[in-house]
């Protein structure tokens, strides 16, 4: 019964796509284009400073969705955390890793902390930012943390590295509303000059908050799942 | 263009099929984790569809990395940005789908929906 | 390019429907990453180099880890139960 | 200056503050929250008088839309924005005593988030920044369904996990088809830029956007998890759930008719479908023996009247359906809240079990009833007003569609009441069973006092609630407030 009505709303639905495709998606004239992102594109050098125009809508003229976003990630880990939380004891390993691996290991964690640094600092200028960055540096912990028995994860720091990072990006944004600028989020640093690190007035600001979030948050999720016994 | 077959259908094609076909799997699959498998198939269809909005034929990544660069050779950054965060949330709601997961199988020692039988499904 | 593009598009519909068929959990997981890496493919190539690095870091590689986790977790119990 | 943002920040603020500081002052961060709140009654009460003239349009990073994102908060928004914090302020309140155990400051994060999710989902301006808000708002839930540990806690959240990506999943599609067609996703500049748009494909992107909104404001087919979900969530979650967060979604899509879209053709649709929302709710409420079953699928019930009330095509019917939700807010926040402590008295889900409560637990059981005769439709209550009004906005459109539609709620009225004085029979009559049965303690009885006070001393108030939920309709049958974004 619920296989047949599932498969006649599927049916249903690839018709309706299909309807959409013939008459909706017709590929649209290029020239004819108008849109909000080639406005941005238009103004996001001068406005911004930013290199990259995708760091410049992700962080400053869609920044509050950025914010919802690292919500999203926060309210992830917190919830991984409530649900694993009555089985949350410390488990012992027992598990003897190699000498090559934990060597190995120590060595690569200041490589890839460094490289994902690097793609988050370079967030305006290159293709990257704080979400892959962040991913990055989250990496490195997993390697250290998966090999060597002596490093143990400190939940309580991770959690109260996400609010801080929270309470930072907001703090950037507030300084924004109740300053020069009268809006949330508003730029108020100098942009600098154009494609260095050093510019973009606080776009790499928000996106090394962003990372150092995202960071904590994806390391938190993954121990959380997988510590928990 | 007289061929058909343009890029945006292929790319069309694409979005359409992965999320039917993620749609598909979540609506038949009796196994809890492979909803989820359909769950991120559907999303990867959508963050598809919203990049092909902003593609523009043969036009480049929107960063100025030199100044030869023209916005008029450019794509469209604003669709790219908003796939950046439907990817972060696709990524939180499968894990903590996932993590919901291991807890019900914890108390009920199954992945099966139609052997769960607490409530209706 | 066009064809390249529509070879990769083949490539990952195939892959998607093959997990219907996949009775291995962890093979479907596997197949769901080979998606996910072609689509971060596709990105790049349809001019998208950020969406392109996120998908490869978050869709592919720590969605498969996530998932890869609760594989186990799932697995290891069931065996304890038969035993 | 009163700025709607913080209506989103101070929430979300808190949240990140509580994760920093949970650690240090553990239990005690609920007081921290609760300030919050209150904070927030007093921005959004304080912003109601300011947005009846013309709305307010905040700019968000220093950027005019429609490239930028701003929230533009009319009446409605306003009016939504203090249903939120009030209700959420009580739930609030009344959790206090009622979450118990060891991480009781997660259940505040999770709760301001929620509270966040729905103001953003309100208040903003932006459609993308709406699937956001969305998104925070359901996570936020489906966490907090599963929050109690319990095996049927953990299978609700998960149904519910999933339906409601599936929802998501249509929800960005109708985004992505939006921005190709229109190339912007400010809300004003889309319903602007919509008038060129052919009527089929907008009603194509519509039927996208209400099938993935649908899911959250459980309309018809797509209900199914809600019975689950609310009658699993601690009974604090269930009154929010039922209280506002299916009501801000059923919101969403009629401001999308509405406004943004503009396409009142498919209101017809609309209302028929809310009297079969409506009638599947009361006639399933009917069979059920566990008490929170019984409430959600009144929520069910109640949720295709507002939906018929709202799509009948009037700035009566939309005045009235706002009325419908304030009282549907307090009504069901009361019957929740005291199920919760009955439960908790009880240790039993069933009813039946119930007899002589009301010896007991006299105060709550009189709460109780207080709230049903609210529900249902009982005159002075403030629910006797609202159901009047959305029964005469329905028959002075005259035709015979509506007509027949109000004989059909009038049905589920019936239902709607038969089952509910079942319950309120078993309360009063028998003797106690249960042992060891006592009273609510002070302050679980207060926050649902105060909801009582709302529907009891409604009727006072009435010309000003009416006015209210008249310019709230206003601004969604005139378009005006959309019109001076730019």
């Amino acid at each position: 019964m619920r296989k047949l009505l599932s498969i006649v709303l599927l049916a249903g639905f690839i018709f309706y796509f299909a309807t959409l495709t013939g008459g909706l998606l017709i590929p649209s004239n290029s020239s004819e284009r108008s849109s909000v992102g080639l406005d941005i594109l238009s103004r996001t050098a001068n406005e911004t400073g930013s290199a990259n125009a995708v760091t410049s809508v992700v962080v400053l003229y869609r920044g509050f969705d950025t914010l919802g976003e690292v919500t999203v990630l926060f309210l992830a880990a917190l919830g991984i955390s409530v649900f694993m939380k009555s089985t949350s004891k410390v488990r012992k390993r027992t598990l003897d890793q190699s000498f090559i691996l934990k060597t190995g290991s120590r060595l690569l964690f200041p490589l890839m902390f460094l490289f994902g640094f690097y793609i988050i600092v370079h967030g305006h200028i290159t293709p990257g930012g704080g979400f892959p960055g962040g991913v990055i540096i989250a990496t490195g912990f997993f390697i250290v943390l998966l090999t060597s028995e002596s490093v143990e994860f400190n939940k309580t720091l991770m959690s109260v590295l996400e609010g801080l990072a929270g309470l930072t990006f907001i703090g950037l944004g507030l300084v924004g509303l109740f300053g020069s600028g009268n809006s949330f989020l508003q730029n108020f640093l100098p942009l600098g000059k154009f494609n260095t690190v050093f510019s973009a007035g606080i776009i790499p600001v928000i996106y090394a908050v962003v990372g150092i979030k995202v960071a904590a948050e994806l390391s938190s999720v993954v121990f959380a799942m997988k510590e928990s016994k | 263009m007289n061929s058909i077959i343009t890029i945006s259908t292929v790319l069309n094609t694409a979005s359409m099929g992965l999320i039917i076909l993620g749609l598909f799997i979540i609506f038949t699959q009796k196994n809890l984790i492979k909803m989820v498998i359909g769950l991120g198939l559907a999303d990867t269809g959508v963050n598809i569809l919203l990049v092909s909005t902003g593609y523009i034929e043969g036009n480049t990544a929107p960063i100025f990395s030199n100044t030869s660069l023209k916005i008029s050779q450019m794509v469209d950054p604003v669709p790219q940005a908003l796939v950046l965060t439907s990817i972060v949330i696709g990524f939180g709601v499968s894990a903590l789908a996932l993590a919901l997961i291991i807890r019900l199988f914890e108390k009920t020692g199954t992945l099966d929906t139609s052997k769960i039988r607490g409530l209706k499904w | 390019m066009l064809y390249l593009l529509s070879f990769l598009v083949l490539v990952m519909l195939s892959v998607g429907i093959a997990i219907i068929f996949v009775k291995d959990i962890l093979n479907a997981v596997i197949l769901s990453t080979v998606v996910s890496l072609i689509a971060s493919v596709i990105f790049l190539f349809i001019a998208a180099p950020d969406v392109a690095i996120t998908e490869a870091a978050i869709g592919a590689a720590l969605t498969t880890v996530v998932f890869v986790i609760a594989i186990k977790r799932t697995k290891i119990k069931a065996t304890i139960k038969k035993e | 200056m009163v700025n709607p943002i913080l209506l989103i920040l101070i929430p979300l603020g808190t949240a990140f503050l509580i994760s920093t500081v949970a650690g240090a002052l553990k239990n005690s961060t609920k007081y921290i929250a609760f300030l919050a709140l209150l904070a927030n009654v007093w921005i959004s009460i304080s912003l109601l008088p300011k947005v009846l003239d013309h709305p307010v349009n905040v700019i968000i990073a220093g950027i005019k839309p429609p490239v930028g994102i701003n929230l533009l908060v009319g009446p409605m928004g306003a009016i939504f924005s203090i249903i939120i914090s009030v209700a959420g302020v009580l739930v609030l309140l009344y959790s206090f005593k009622y979450i118990e155990g060891e991480s009781q400051s997660k259940y505040y994060t999770l709760f301001l988030l929620l509270i966040t999710g729905a103001q953003g989902m309100i208040l903003t301006g932006d459609v993308f920044n709406l699937f956001v808000f969305f998104e925070i708002l359901a996570i936020s839930s489906y966490i907090l369904v599963g929050y109690s540990g319990d095996r049927n806690g953990f299978e609700a959240a998960v149904k519910y996990l999933i339906l409601g990506s599936v929802g998501s999943v249509f929800i960005l599609v109708a985004i992505a088809l939006i921005y190709q067609e229109t190339g912007t996703l400010n809300m004003a500049d889309i319903a602007g830029k919509f008038a060129l748009v052919a009527s089929g494909k907008k009603m194509m992107i519509l039927l996208f956007f209400i099938t993935g909104m649908g899911v959250e404001a459980a309309i018809f087919p797509l209900n199914s998890w809600l019975p689950d979900a609310h009658s699993s969530a601690p009974s604090s979650i269930s009154a929010v759930l039922s209280g506002f967060v299916i009501e801000v979604a059923l919101v969403v899509i009629i401001k999308f008719v509405y406004t943004i879209f503009a396409m009142t053709e498919v209101l017809q649709y609309l209302s028929l479908v809310g009297v079969i929302t409506l009638l599947v709710g009361e006639f399933a409420a009917f069979n059920q023996g566990n008490i929170k079953r019984v409430l959600a699928y009144s929520s069910i019930g109640q949720i295709g009247l507002i939906l018929f009330a709202m799509s009948l095509n009037s700035e009566a019917g939309l005045s009235a359906g706002m009325m419908q939700i304030v009282n549907h807010t307090a009504s069901k926040s009361i019957l929740f809240l005291v199920a919760g402590y009955m439960i908790k008295r009880t240790g039993s889900y069933q009813f039946s079990d119930y007899k002589g409560i009301a010896k007991k637990m006299p105060v709550s059981s009189f709460l109780f009833v207080l709230g049903v005769l609210s529900l249902v439709g009982v005159p002075p209550f403030l629910g006797f007003f609202s159901k009047l009004n959305i029964i005469i906005a329905a028959l002075s459109s005259g035709n015979v569609f509506n007509t027949v539609m109000v004989f059909l709620i009038l049905l589920g009225t019936i239902i709607e009441s038969v089952y509910f004085l079942k319950i309120i029979q078993i309360f009063y009559i028998g003797e106690p069973v249960k042992e060891g049965v006592k009273e609510a303690p002070f302050f679980a009885v207060l926050p649902i006092a105060l909801f009582a006070v709302v529907i009891l001393l409604g009727f006072l108030v009435l010309p000003e609630i009416k006015d209210y939920a008249g310019s709230a309709a206003a601004e969604l049958f005139t378009k005006i407030q959309m019109a001076q974004v730019f």
